[in-house]
């Protein structure tokens, strides 16, 4: 009876959405706003009771009772994370700056560690022996790893920006920087595909054999 | 490795001494030799068609809030405009994000009187549709349709949305440019657009058309950065040729992490 | 001075996390003395990032109420909006507190079976715009296009079994899946890898900005 | 000529029909395909093979409704793979959906495999605070989680008895429209644990790059790692049911591309 209910409600809510394929309607403007709805709801009440309660509220509360001197910590969180809601005042947005240079800046002071942590085995995963010998398929590899040196240098050579290359030569390199990029350009685009697909096929299939109970499966 | 090693806090050390050290000798005045992008050529291109067509312009900023991607395109909007203002052109801009209204609106009356013309200036043009992106987006291409802007600039941080909005606008065979840090949606750019600058680029560009002297400081103070990396590749690669062939330890990577 | 207190808060929230990765993990005969500090401060950013996530939340419904208050056309749809905030709340809540068989249906029909199918479906139509894009848009017009499209060509029918099933009969290197790997593994790992240290350059000169407020535009007056 | 022409003038509503036909048609008529295994999936598996039971995984799954097609099988598959090897791990989120997800996703599996909450997996619900967080969390366990999301404090688990810091981990899982790299560079630099990502698709090229240096222990890649998954565990889940709409769908596509330049070059022609 319930299940019944809900590929029901389900499949209407599909296909309202889906109605806006033949223009942007009532009925879809409708959904449009429950489903904000529901996403805003669903997401205040998580970060309250999975975020902010557990970590902050029963731990303020514990402290007072105990006496634990470190509560001025969590009333200083408080303090700092209303400063955020600041941002919709004109008059008073300055508040807002401090909660948002904290923020800035806890986030500079990390991209340190953050981008040398991801970049230096970077670096040295792309010393490639441009010439190996004595291994099977050693015309291949050489050829693979010379290529990506090649691709590598060409690629970051188009993105220099304070100087032009004098020779003519050299100035093929950036050209061919971007030629490289195309590639990958492509591999974005042809990715692409799969995930847009993803959800859409899930869709259909749940119209075709939850709702309408046609195929196997 | 927990903490950085000295090979690491001497990149850090280079690396910011170069970007400060650019930034203060802009900042002293000194010009800066930034290179001029093919993207560029293109930007002055299809100003001069909008003013043959005697079309408005069309210039988006894109997804971002306040943030420097989108203050970098702001620099290019600011250009665009006095531009075409001085040929008597109107640009229209759709606005994503609430905050972003009134800095463009003070940029634009700027931009117009600047040029000339502050009669040109209406508010009408600075559009906010919605910042829910499928509604924006709708909202974006129906004004292409309606106005039939002679170019389109797409410059900033893009979603999805990027392939219906450029979709849009080559369907009404104007001229397009776009610039985007967001790299997922370049392909859809290239595609559509006239010529898509890419990452970088669009600081880049903005620092050629602005006199921001922290951006272009700190853009040229970059390139040590990049140079640097390259740098280490090739030697790096060579090493480890002469690693496998010779036999010997690869001193580059010894280097790195000391 | 408003700004310089803003400033200096910057500042000194930076220094906290650089200082701990720059400092060596023993000097002399002490230890880090800021890492053992990284378990706490990280605790207290959680909470201080857990009130941002309201923000957005409160200005769409302060704009939805004043939609509501002025009268604008559509705002019936905001009054539909807050209903159905107010019941995934309440579903979510008694869901978690006091799940009764009651509040489990409640939670089922809005969660499972309304927000994720609307959620999917909004996200699904980009499949089609995307397919009639893609006819439309991918015409091989210069040379950066043709290898862009050939590209995107291999990589679309090497991630599907139906790129074997079409090539199964050819040797092993000329099968496209394997053709899509080496794109994928070798000329895009390599020209992407060049992007991230470009990004990676670009994102510490911008944290130098930001951490030492040296954006302009930025600045509080 | 001319009516090459037309070919590049298909009205959207007759593709959007094609698509819609291409994508049915799997439901009604049966295909069965070969699937290729790719390295990269490969070695995720082998990676979880090799691991030890002493030490638990953490499996991060930030992801809703809007990517579902394409996660759910991986984490189906994935969290198939630990059970079934009888590997602990604790689920979380850095979204507030994602761990309601990742939690159904779970009940099913572990009533397969007869596993019990608590004891085999748990789930500490939502954190926010990336970075911030992955990195006391790297510290401290059981102070940066505190409680479940049922609100159980983790000192009550019985499988996160004796569990402190990063080093009772074993490997981490995060599966995410786009996977957060600061796992890599707050987790794996420092301290050298494993991870594995799951992604969807399209930003997946942006990740291969970390595979090459070693940096990813595996990486799916959006439905075709799942089914690439399901096919190395032996079983015929989501992801196989999926990837053969997937099939027509991306034959469809560049038929349509080949169509629609083959009449964009007629048209030239006829200029």
């Amino acid at each position: 009876m319930n299940l019944e209910l809900f590929i029901w409600v389900e499949a209407i809510c599909t296909l309202a959405i889906f109605s806006f394929l033949f223009r942007e309607n009532p009925v879809y403007r409708l959904f449009e706003h429950i489903f904000l709805g529901l996403t805003i709801g669903f997401v205040l009440m998580k970060t309250w009771l999975e975020v902010l309660k557990p970590k902050w509220w029963d731990r303020l509360i514990y402290c007072i009772e105990v006496g634990d001197p470190h509560f001025w910590i969590w009333i200083i969180a408080f303090i700092l994370g209303m400063m955020w809601y600041f941002q919709l005042s004109r008059r008073w947005y300055w508040i807002s700056r401090i909660a948002i240079g904290i923020s800035l800046g806890v986030g500079a002071g990390m991209e340190f560690k953050n981008q040398f942590m991801l970049i230096m085995p970077q670096i040295t995963a792309s010393f490639k022996p441009i010439l190996v010998r004595n291994t099977q398929g050693m015309l291949q590899f050489s050829f693979n790893n010379f290529f990506m040196v090649f691709t590598i240098v060409a690629v970051l050579s188009y993105f220099f920006f304070s100087f032009e290359f004098k020779y003519k030569g050299m100035q093929l390199l950036p050209r061919a920087g971007r030629l490289l990029l195309m590639i990958s350009f492509g591999a974005f685009f042809g990715n692409t595909v799969m995930t847009r697909f993803a959800v859409f096929i899930d869709r259909i299939q749940f119209l075709i054999q939850q709702w309408l109970h046609i195929g196997g499966g | 490795m927990e903490h950085a090693n000295w090979a690491i806090r001497f990149l850090i050390f280079l690396l910011c001494a170069s970007i400060l050290i650019r930034i203060w000798q802009a900042r002293k005045g000194k010009k800066l030799f930034i290179r001029r992008l093919p993207g560029l050529d293109a930007i002055d291109e299809a100003i001069g068609r909008a003013t043959e067509l005697g079309k408005p312009i069309l210039f988006s900023l894109g997804l971002g809030g306040l943030n420097p991607t989108t203050f970098a395109s702001m620099s290019v909007l600011r250009y665009v405009t006095t531009t075409a203002a001085k040929y008597g052109l109107r640009v229209i801009v759709p606005i994503f994000r609430p905050e972003v209204y009134p800095v463009v609106e003070d940029l634009m009356r700027e931009a117009y009187t600047v040029a000339g013309r502050p009669d040109l200036f209406s508010p009408d043009d600075i559009r906010f549709f919605s910042d829910q992106q499928s509604t924006w987006a709708s909202a974006v291409a129906g004004t292409m349709e309606r106005e039939r802007p002679a170019a389109n600039f797409f410059f900033g941080e893009y979603g999805f949305e990027s392939l219906i909005i450029a979709e849009t606008g080559r369907h009404i065979g104007a001229i397009q440019i776009a610039a985007t840090v967001s790299y997922y949606q370049i392909p859809f750019f290239i595609l559509a657009c006239d010529y898509t600058l890419m990452g970088e680029e669009l600081y880049a560009a903005s620092a050629y058309l602005s006199d921001n002297p922290v951006l272009r400081g700190s853009l040229v103070g970059q390139d040590l950065g990049k140079i640097l990396i390259t740098l280490l590749i090739v030697l790096g690669s060579i090493g480890a040729t002469f690693a496998t062939l010779k036999g010997i330890p690869n001193w580059i990577l010894e280097l790195l992490k000391y | 001075m408003r700004g310089f207190i803003i400033k200096l808060l910057t500042f000194l929230a930076g220094l906290f996390y650089f200082l701990e990765f720059i400092l060596p993990a023993k000097i002399g005969r002490y230890n880090n003395p800021l890492t053992p500090y990284i378990q706490p401060v990280g605790e207290f950013l959680i909470v201080f990032w857990g009130f941002a996530i309201g923000v957005g939340a409160l200005s769409l419904m302060v704009s939805h109420y004043r939609k509501i208050k002025l009268k604008r056309p559509g705002w019936a749809y905001s009054i539909v909006f807050f209903i159905s905030m107010i019941a995934m709340m309440i579903a979510v809540y008694l869901n978690s507190t006091h799940p009764t068989p009651k509040a489990r249906f409640m939670y089922e029909l809005l969660f499972t079976h309304m927000y994720m199918p609307l959620g999917a479906t909004i996200f699904s139509l980009l499949a089609l715009f995307m397919a009639s894009a893609a006819y439309r848009g991918m015409k091989i017009r210069t040379l950066e296009g043709a290898v862009m499209v050939l590209s995107a060509i291999i990589v679309m029918l090497g991630q599907v079994p139906i790129g074997l099933w079409l090539t199964h009969r050819l040797p092993a290197k000329a099968q496209l899946p394997r053709i899509s790997a080496w794109i994928l593994n070798v000329a895009n790992t390599a020209a992407y890898r060049a992007v991230i240290f470009g990004i990676a350059v670009g994102a510490i000169a911008m944290a130098i900005r930001v951490w030492l407020s040296l954006e302009k535009e930025m600045e509080v007056k | 000529m001319r009516l090459l022409a037309k070919l590049q003038e298909i009205p959207y509503r007759v593709v959007y029909l094609l698509v819609l036909v291409a994508i049915v048609l799997p439901f009604v008529i049966e295909l069965k395909l070969p699937v290729f295994v790719s390295n990269e999936t490969l070695m995720a598996y082998n990676t979880i093979e090799q691991l030890p039971d002493t030490q638990i995984v953490i499996f991060v799954s930030s992801w809703d409704a809007g990517i579902k097609g394409e996660l759910w099988p991986q984490t189906e598959a994935l969290m198939r793979h630990l059970m079934q090897r009888g590997i602990k791990f604790a689920i979380m989120s850095q979204i507030a959906q994602g761990a309601s997800f990742a939690e159904e996703i779970a009940e099913r599996v572990a009533k397969l495999y007869n596993k019990k909450y608590g004891v085999d997996w748990c789930n500490w619900g939502f954190l926010t605070g990336d970075a911030a967080m992955i990195q006391a969390l790297a510290k401290n366990i059981p102070k940066t989680v505190q409680k479940d999301f049922r609100g159980t404090p983790l000192t009550d688990i019985p499988m996160m008895q004796g569990i402190e810091d990063i080093s009772d981990v074993s490997l981490i899982i995060d599966i995410d429209y786009g996977p957060r790299p600061e796992w890599i560079s707050f987790v794996h630099g420092p301290y050298g644990t494993p991870i594995i990502f799951g992604c969807a698709s399209i930003v997946s090229s942006t990740l291969f790059p970390y595979i090459d240096s070693g940096q990813l222990a595996g990486l799916l890649v959006g439905v075709r790692g799942a089914t690439e998954y399901e096919s190395l565990l032996g079983y015929r889940g989501m992801g196989h049911k999926l990837i053969i709409p997937q099939s027509l769908a991306h034959l469809l596509i560049v038929i349509l591309v080949l169509l629609g330049n083959i009449g964009y070059l007629a048209a030239r022609k006829l200029q």
